[in-house]
């Protein structure tokens, strides 16, 4: 903490000028990050580790988070598993809001015809249920890791685009792009130097909100039997598979659900201290 | 044994729901369908509890050769709208399968049937093309219930059975209430009974503790520890011949390896999939298909150990050390998806790399199910144990999981059904039994028990081994305390 | 101003035709790509080549995809919506009484959860960066962070199994009675309230704090007004807006969404005919439902704008 | 026996918290008194903390500042220590507050009257139908058009002047002890600005209030107010009588808002005949133009500008007035070729110039540029100064690769920033800095003609001045050409050789600069001039007598 006072890195700076839910809410973030990078060095027992632990076993030295429905240990499961529900998530995430973006830019910036036609079949993706996409997407192309984070991805896709359209709608009308227009500016310049840099901002914010929406759809699509191929298991299989253990109090479901809502409610406050810094930053 | 109480409502929750249910006995395809249709519906013959098939509608069926078979009728059994039952209802239930456009799930079964005729208004002649002394035990099932002559529509049927139909929306609601009539003395002892289908087994344990309804059937065996400690539901067992099995591929270049099928049996951790999977419900398997309460069951036949070493000296000598398989499976399959990461994880001690690829339930049967090296299958009970024999592994048969081609065990299992005289044909059947633990290409490492939460409210519900929901007849039995 | 929405609602109903066409389309051809087909599905591990190609042919699956889909659409316009391959029936007798349903459920959760989230995003915006905000964020933000068939399951048996107020099961309980409708409606409300409330509510803070920082809100302040008064009758009905948008949003999800709901109460409503629909390859049932869930959430959608436009005297 | 001041404030300080956490004080040791029936008025530069000292009156502070110490009675009421309930009351009965941007101040989506009764009817000072009426006594007392129903309509649904007046209604309807002006007529032109003044200052009168009014604009404060107190940096500087800030200002900051104010001719007699003798660079003729969808002969929806004849010699500066909505702007779109002219001629350097900037060769766009109105706006916010002034340079080659640092610093000496704003983004730029970045980058691609869109309105007097004076030396040196748009008379005429004045879209006057007075001139022409308000008290009676005259003469003409 001093030595950030000392050296006012840009990493620095940059937490400091967080509010302290902001603060907790990053270290949560980067905590779970940690964990999906290096879980797998971290965890005592492997994948496919059948443990002669106790079937719904409490918590105990041995298995530190308890045992699961098989008697496997769930510290290693929930660790393992962080990579699953993070990095899907995180990979589909940026998927859709970087192919919404860019579609959104394009569109945009060609208008016309492209732009209506472009924008009903975002349309129409955006109003079918998503979870039907997925049941069709996935019974089509059965359950692999590109197959769960394109479904992810186009899934949240639509809803991106619409984000990022009405932003740039909004700055394309605006006067400096305007400015840009009467010096025969190129459309390429006007798409990637007026409107890009000045979206980055909310789409980073939608970015935020979607990613924990997305370890949330993979969890409700391991409810349906499409997500994470076993032994693997996201955090939501993980409470999935578990769930008759609620009955008895077992700790299975709770820490897998545990991690989830720490990961979300941290992002979260991340995010929100973000925009709350943006305002502020605005107002002086 | 206490005495009956005659009303009362009955809740029941079955597994399946979906606007594909039905109430024609051609069509039914899981056990949901098929309570609800022995509550409208008597076929000719009924299991009892040892598995043997009783006369019901009929009061006789005999026959010398096992090929002409005379049915005659009880006399004076009256449908729903009041007609008498006669022979022509009979041929016409019997016959309807043949045809194309009834999309009958029996057709391969009726195909045999040679010859259906009406002989008197009571008799009935069948002549089947190949003998089979088990037609007594086919006519139990499902498909033969006996309909209405001419009948079509099967949204409003009528039949013999215990209960007359009130409502039937598929998907949603079936409420039947009881047949003042009915030719069996004293039965149905509710008066109305309605069958729901909850297909999420979490919710349907849920729904019978939380006394929503009175039955559930089929309790997962997670939460058969739930059920039992309640005070208020009872946990029934059923035995059934039901299983999932590991089907190999015998066409396959790895899967029909010798060596490869006999280190994936070693690899079976029998009794810990009993254990923990099925939480001890279920009953050990030998890789043969027939249960050990079923009365052709081969005593004395050795249980093929869990052996890590042979499975690894297996591996080492089929000289596929060090490869790869995907195993595929699926939620829907019992344990399927809990044995196929055992042998994962087995086949890493012993040098064979198995990836599990878990697909959705959806689509399972038309694309993956046999067609690729490594696939699980799952088994429902069938009336007989020649049945399974002849669907699953007669070399001609389309559904021969594994494609192993034995022209041995057709023979055996053509002069099995044509023996008349039971010890004998239990001794072929017997054969057969170890021809099919030895070299199949299937594994069959256990059978799985039916759990049923039966509330404490409801008497009579005793288990039946040919089928769940007592062989699907609960209905007719059961009353309320 | 009549003439205005009239021109509104018939250039949406317009955009919205030609998007249902394209979610029809969309669909129709991707179940096309589905593996396995109708008749394979209800013949199951007993199908042989005869039966599956007879059962195609009575279904008229043996027929080019395009002609099928220009066919089946022109009966859809027609009002005739199909047969549906699994049962035989006609697609309206399956999905009359289960519209209903649908309907009914996102009624009572929509009653339910609006209300509260209007009065959770109110008060943290009126207090907002208070500690009252800061617990709602956090409450609300950790009931979406369960997973909602965590949230089911155990309110189920805390309430229907352990106390035993509610039932576990919607389906075929009594609704003749107050208290019967509570027991079979609460539980599944209740779940449903929890997924949908959250992000309305932090919609509702979001819009009224960008508001609440507008200059006439300033000046409502330098009036002398209560922040109540300040919030309700002045903040609100500008924000109302991106408010209506956002509840757009989430009420749609009551309608196509609830698949896990309908599952686990055994509700019988359409989210769950749908997804039986896919897995039977019964595409009459899977386009009408598609169809419903579009249109229903385009209305929605519609309905935000003209409380958007009753809201705002500049767009009368 | 001596009556107490109304209002006393003591040893006033008020903190603000940054962005970083730390609070800086914003205002400090600020004091003064008012006394029943008195005016006080708060001037300074932009940022001097008028704004925030007025409103703590109110009990009042911006969210993220508060007062850190000192004491404010109003009446009998201690604001500082006040309950927050006593607060509501005191708010909404003894003192009250006059925007500065009424438009902003009333709720978009609720009907003025409702708005205007609102207060009275919440305290319960009143009840609604006398509330109603009396509010329409004000509106006509304030002398807006048709008092009966103007509360019926919706803020939008009203002019800007109309509005600052019915937001002096509202806070004058719980017979206040106290209101507070905060610059209400600085977003009005000349025009409105006397009427609304004359309101304020009869209803002030009439009733015997106590007022404080905050302005950057000596010249309308002597008009209403009976002290002044000039603040800069949130200190006080100077603090007395009006008549004494006029007549002897003794602080040197005061002296420098006074001279700054005082027009100054940029142009000599020279330059005068220099310009006539000069060929046209920019000819228009006959220019109809506006916006909305055209009908079948190619006319907007919406007329803006009518038949329109103007001429730019090459090293002149046309200078073109008007008051606000009367088309300028929309000229500026029209030679820039943002919107293309339904009717009329243009041509350029004698060549016929393209109604759409499409059709512009991209020299061509160099050689005509825009200054926009308004440079919060026309500034990528994402771009650093630096990147907006170097675009230009590279975009039109106007110096070598290597040159572009050198070039970009020469510019921003040019309008007097610092090089140090290089690297800043336009968000950390003050208004008057982001309009003197927008000219350099118009500057940068080396035109032949600029057209600045009310360049200085947001500048204060001081820096305007030296703008003005940039755009004179450029002239000279390169023979840059200019329109110069603006809605300040007093401003054009100390730059422009000619001068244009549009009335409703169309043009209604044209003459040299020396022609503008001491000779009769159309009737709106002298409306605007006599507008201009002048540092003396007792200005605003006599031109509220001579404006009423000129307002029947030009709406007849
Ligand atoms: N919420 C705030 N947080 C931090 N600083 C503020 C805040 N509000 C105002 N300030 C600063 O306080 C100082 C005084 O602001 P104030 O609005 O009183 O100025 P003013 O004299 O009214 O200016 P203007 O003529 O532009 O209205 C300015 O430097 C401004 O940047
Ligand atoms: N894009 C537009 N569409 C329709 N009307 C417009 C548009 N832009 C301006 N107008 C209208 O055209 C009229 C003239 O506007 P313009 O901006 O030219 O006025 P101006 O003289 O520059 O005023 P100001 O001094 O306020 O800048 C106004 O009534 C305005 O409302
Ligand atoms: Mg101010
Ligand atoms: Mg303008």
């Amino acid at each position: 903490m001093t030595n950030i006072l000392r050296i006012p890195s840009l990493g620095g700076r940059f937490f400091l000028s967080l509010s302290i839910s902001g603060r907790v809410g990053l270290c949560i973030s980067i905590f779970w990050i940690l964990i999906a990078i290096f879980g797998p060095w971290i965890a005592p027992y492997g994948a496919t580790d059948f443990t002669d632990g106790p079937i719904f076993g409490p918590l105990t030295l041995a298995y530190p988070m308890g045992t699961d429905y098989l008697g496997r240990d769930l510290l290693s499961r929930v660790l393992l598993g962080a990579r699953f529900s993070i990095g899907l998530a995180l990979v589909a995430t940026l998927l859709a809001s970087t192919c919404g973006t860019l579609l959104a830019l394009i569109s945009t910036v060609i208008g016309g015809w492209f732009d209506e036609a472009l924008s009903r079949l975002m349309d129409s993706l955006l109003i079918l249920p998503s979870k039907i996409l997925a049941l069709l997407m996935v019974a089509i192309y059965g359950s692999s890791l590109p197959v769960l984070v394109l479904t992810a991805a186009v899934t949240y896709m639509p809803g991106a685009y619409r984000i990022a359209r009405s932003q740039a709608l909004g700055l394309n009308a605006m006067e400096y792009v305007m400015v840009s227009r009467l010096n025969s500016e190129s459309r390429l310049y006007i798409a990637c130097k007026d409107i890009l840099p000045n979206m980055i901002h909310p789409m980073m914010a939608d970015f935020g909100l979607r990613f924990v929406y997305n370890v949330l759809m993979l969890s409700s699509l391991s409810f349906l039997g499409l997500g994470v191929q076993p032994p693997d298991a996201d955090w939501g299989s993980l409470v999935r598979e578990n769930l008759s253990g609620l009955s008895t109090g077992a700790p299975a479901v709770l820490m897998p659900a545990i991690a989830i809502a720490t990961l979300t409610i941290g992002a979260n406050l991340f995010i929100d201290s973000l925009q709350a810094r943006k305002r502020l930053g605005a107002g002086s | 044994q206490e005495t009956p109480k005659k009303g009362g409502h009955v809740k029941i929750a079955v597994q399946n729901s979906s606007v594909s249910d039905t109430l024609d006995p051609a069509k039914g395809a899981h056990s949901a369908d098929w309570t609800k249709q022995f509550c409208l519906f008597n076929a000719l013959t009924e299991f009892n509890a040892s598995m043997v098939p009783d006369l019901a509608l009929a009061e006789r069926l005999e026959s010398s050769d096992g090929s002409k078979w005379l049915i005659t009728l009880k006399k004076g059994i009256h449908f729903h709208d009041g007609s008498e039952l006669t022979s022509a209802d009979v041929v016409y239930s019997l016959a309807r399968h043949k045809e194309p456009a009834t999309a009958s799930k029996a057709i391969a079964i009726a195909n045999g049937f040679a010859d259906i005729k009406a002989l008197s208004k009571y008799e009935v002649s069948l002549t089947l093309s190949k003998p089979d002394f088990d037609l007594p035990s086919v006519l139990g099932s499902s498909y033969f219930l006996i309909v209405k002559e001419g009948v079509t529509d099967f949204s409003k049927p009528v039949g013999t059975g215990p209960y007359v139909l009130e409502t039937f929306v598929a998907g949603n609601k079936f409420s039947a209430k009881r047949n003042p009539n009915y030719w069996k003395n004293g039965l149905p002892h509710l008066d109305s009974v309605e069958i729901f289908g909850v297909t999420d087994s979490a919710a349907r344990v849920n729904a019978v503790l939380a006394g929503d309804v009175d039955i559930c059937a089929l309790v997962e065996t997670r939460y058969a520890k739930q059920v039992e400690s309640s005070n208020n539901v009872s946990l029934v067992v059923n035995k059934l011949p039901l299983y999932t099995d590991l089907i190999l591929r015998q066409d396959h270049a790895v899967a029909g390896n010798k060596d490869f099928v006999a280190a994936v049996r070693y690899m079976q951790d029998r009794k810990r999939m009993l254990d923990s999977v099925m939480q001890g419900y279920g009953a050990i398997a030998n890789d043969h298909p027939v249960a050990p309460w079923d009365p052709y069951f081969l005593e004395g036949l050795p249980q093929r150990p869990f052996d890590l070493d042979k499975a690894k000296f297996h591996v080492q000598k089929s000289g596929l050390a060090g490869s790869s398989m995907d195993i595929i499976c699926q939620p829907g399959i019992a344990a399927s998806v809990e044995g196929a990461q055992f042998l994962q994880g087995f086949g890493a001690k012993v040098g064979f790399n198995f990836k599990v690829r878990q697909v959705p339930v959806d689509g399972y049967w038309s694309t993956y199910w046999t067609k690729y090296p490594m696939t699980y299958g799952s088994i429902s009970n069938r009336p007989n144990v020649g049945m399974i024999f002849d669907l699953f592994y007669r070399s001609t048969s389309s559904t021969n999981e594994a494609q192993w081609k034995e022209p041995k065990l057709d023979q055996l299992l053509d002069s099995a059904r044509a023996e008349g005289d039971f010890n004998k044909r239990k001794a072929i059947y017997g054969d057969m039994q170890t021809l099919v633990h030895e070299n199949s290409g299937t594994i069959i490492p256990v059978f799985t028990a039916i759990l049923d939460g039966v509330s404490k409210k409801i008497r009579g519900y005793v288990p039946n081994p040919s089928g769940m929901n007592m062989g699907y007849r609960v209905a007719e039995a059961i009353w309320r305390a | 101003m009549n003439g205005l929405i009239l021109r509104l609602i018939l250039r949406r109903i317009g955009i919205g035709l030609i998007t249902l066409f394209i979610v029809c389309a969309l669909v129709f051809f991707m179940s096309s790509l589905l593996p396995g087909d109708a008749a394979q599905m209800a013949l199951g591990q007993a199908a042989t080549a005869e039966t599956v190609a007879a059962l195609r042919a009575q279904l008229g699956l043996d027929q080019p995809a395009l002609l099928r889909f220009f066919t089946w659409l022109g009966n859809f316009v027609t009002g005739n919506f199909g047969i549906s391959y699994a049962g035989g029936l006609p697609v309206s007798d399956i999905v009359a009484p289960r519209i209903p349903n649908s309907l009914m459920l996102a009624a009572a959760a929509t009653a339910t959860s609006v209300p509260i989230a209007l009065f959770l995003g109110i008060v943290s915006a009126m207090y907002r960066g208070s500690r009252l905000d800061r617990v709602i964020g956090i409450g609300t933000m950790s009931v979406v962070a369960v997973p909602e068939f965590l949230v089911a399951t155990l309110a189920v048996l805390l309430f229907a199994v352990k106390l035993r107020w509610m039932s576990a099961l919607s389906l075929g309980a009594d609704l003749s009675t107050v208290a019967g409708f509570f027991k079979a409606y609460g539980l599944p409300v209740l779940v449903l309230c929890c997924v949908v409330v959250a992000q309305m509510a932090r919609m509702t803070r979001a819009a009224l704090i960008n508001q609440l920082d507008a200059a006439y809100v300033e000046m409502t302040v330098i009036k002398g007004l209560k922040p109540t008064r300040v919030v309700l009758r002045h903040a609100l009905p500008n924000a109302i807006g991106p408010i209506v948008n956002a509840m757009a949003l989430s009420l749609s999800y009551l309608l196509g969404g609830v698949i896990i709901v309908e599952t686990i109460f055994s509700y019988p409503g359409l989210a769950s005919t749908l997804v039986d629909a896919v897995s039977n390859r019964d595409l009459p049932v899977v386009q009408f439902c598609v169809l419903f869930f579009s249109a229903c959430y385009l209305l929605l959608l519609l309905i935000a704008d003209i409380v958007t436009i009753i809201f705002n005297p500049r767009l009368r | 026996m001596t009556v107490p001041p109304l209002v006393e404030v003591l040893g006033l300080q008020v903190v603000a918290a940054g962005a970083d956490g730390k609070e800086t004080t914003i205002v400090k040791d600020v004091g003064f008194s008012i006394n029943k029936g008195e005016v006080l008025a708060l001037i300074g530069e932009s940022g001097s903390g008028k704004t925030t000292i007025a409103l703590t009156l109110l009990g009042y502070t911006k969210p993220g500042c508060r007062i850190a110490a000192g004491r404010i009675r109003v009446g009998d009421t201690d604001v500082t220590t006040a309950k927050r309930r006593a607060l509501y009351k005191f708010r909404g009965s003894y003192v009250a507050y006059v925007a500065q941007s009424a438009s902003a101040s009333f709720n978009p989506s609720l009907k003025i009257l409702d708005q205007v009764v609102e207060g009275v009817c919440v305290h319960g000072l009143m009840d609604r139908k006398a509330a109603c009426e009396k509010a329409v006594q004000l509106f006509q007392s304030l002398a807006l058009p048709s008092p009966q129903t103007i509360g019926e309509r919706y803020p939008h649904q009203v002019s800007g002047g109309q509005l600052q007046r019915l937001m002096a209604a509202m806070a004058l309807m719980s017979d206040p002890q106290l209101v507070v002006f905060d610059e209400p007529t600085t977003a009005l032109d000349v025009t409105t600005q006397i009427e609304v003044l004359n309101a304020f200052k009869h209803a002030i009168k009439g009733l015997g209030i106590s007022a404080v009014y905050v302005s950057h604009d000596l010249a309308v404060v002597s008009q209403v107010a009976d002290k002044v107190l000039v603040l800069k940096g949130g200190e006080i500087q100077e603090q007395a009588d009006v008549l004494k800030i006029i007549d002897q200002p003794a602080h040197p900051y005061t002296r420098s808002l006074m001279a700054a104010a005082m027009p100054i001719p940029r142009l000599s007699d020279d330059d005068a005949v220099q310009a006539a003798a000069q060929a046209p660079l920019l000819q228009i003729t006959g220019m109809t133009a506006g916006y909305g969808k055209r009908d079948a002969s190619g006319m907007p929806a919406l007329k803006i500008l009518d038949e329109i004849d103007l001429t730019v010699r090459r090293g002149t500066t046309m200078g073109v007035i008007g008051e606000s909505g009367s088309g300028k702007s929309t000229l500026a779109y029209v030679v820039a070729g943002l919107l293309s002219p339904a009717k009329g001629q243009i041509s350029f350097d004698g060549k016929p110039l393209q109604g759409k900037s499409a059709d512009r060769d991209r020299d061509l766009h160099r050689r005509i540029q825009l200054v926009f109105q308004n440079a919060d706006k026309v500034l990528n916010p994402s771009h650093s100064v630096g990147e907006i002034l170097a675009r230009p340079l590279k975009l039109f080659e106007r110096c070598a690769p290597g040159q572009i640092k050198v070039q970009v610093a020469r510019m921003l000496d040019m309008v007097k920033l610092p090089v140090a704003m290089i690297n800043r983004r336009p968000a950390e730029l003050s208004g008057g800095q982001k309009q003197r970045v927008n000219l350099a980058r118009a500057l940068a691609a080396e035109p032949e003609l600029i057209i600045c869109d009310e360049v200085t309105s947001a500048l204060d007097t001081v820096v305007g001045a030296a703008i003005l004076d940039l755009l004179v030396e450029l002239r000279h040196e390169l023979q840059m050409s200019y329109i110069f748009i603006s809605h300040d008379i007093s401003t054009v005429r100390t730059m422009c050789d000619e001068i244009t004045v549009l009335y409703q879209g169309r043009k209604v006057d044209e003459c040299p600069r020396g022609a503008l007075t001491g000779q009769p001139r159309h009737a709106y022409t002298e409306l605007l001039i006599d507008s201009v308000p002048e540092l003396r008290q007792g200005w605003l009676e006599e031109a509220s007598q001579r404006m009423r005259a000129k307002r029947d003469q030009v709406s007849n003409a």
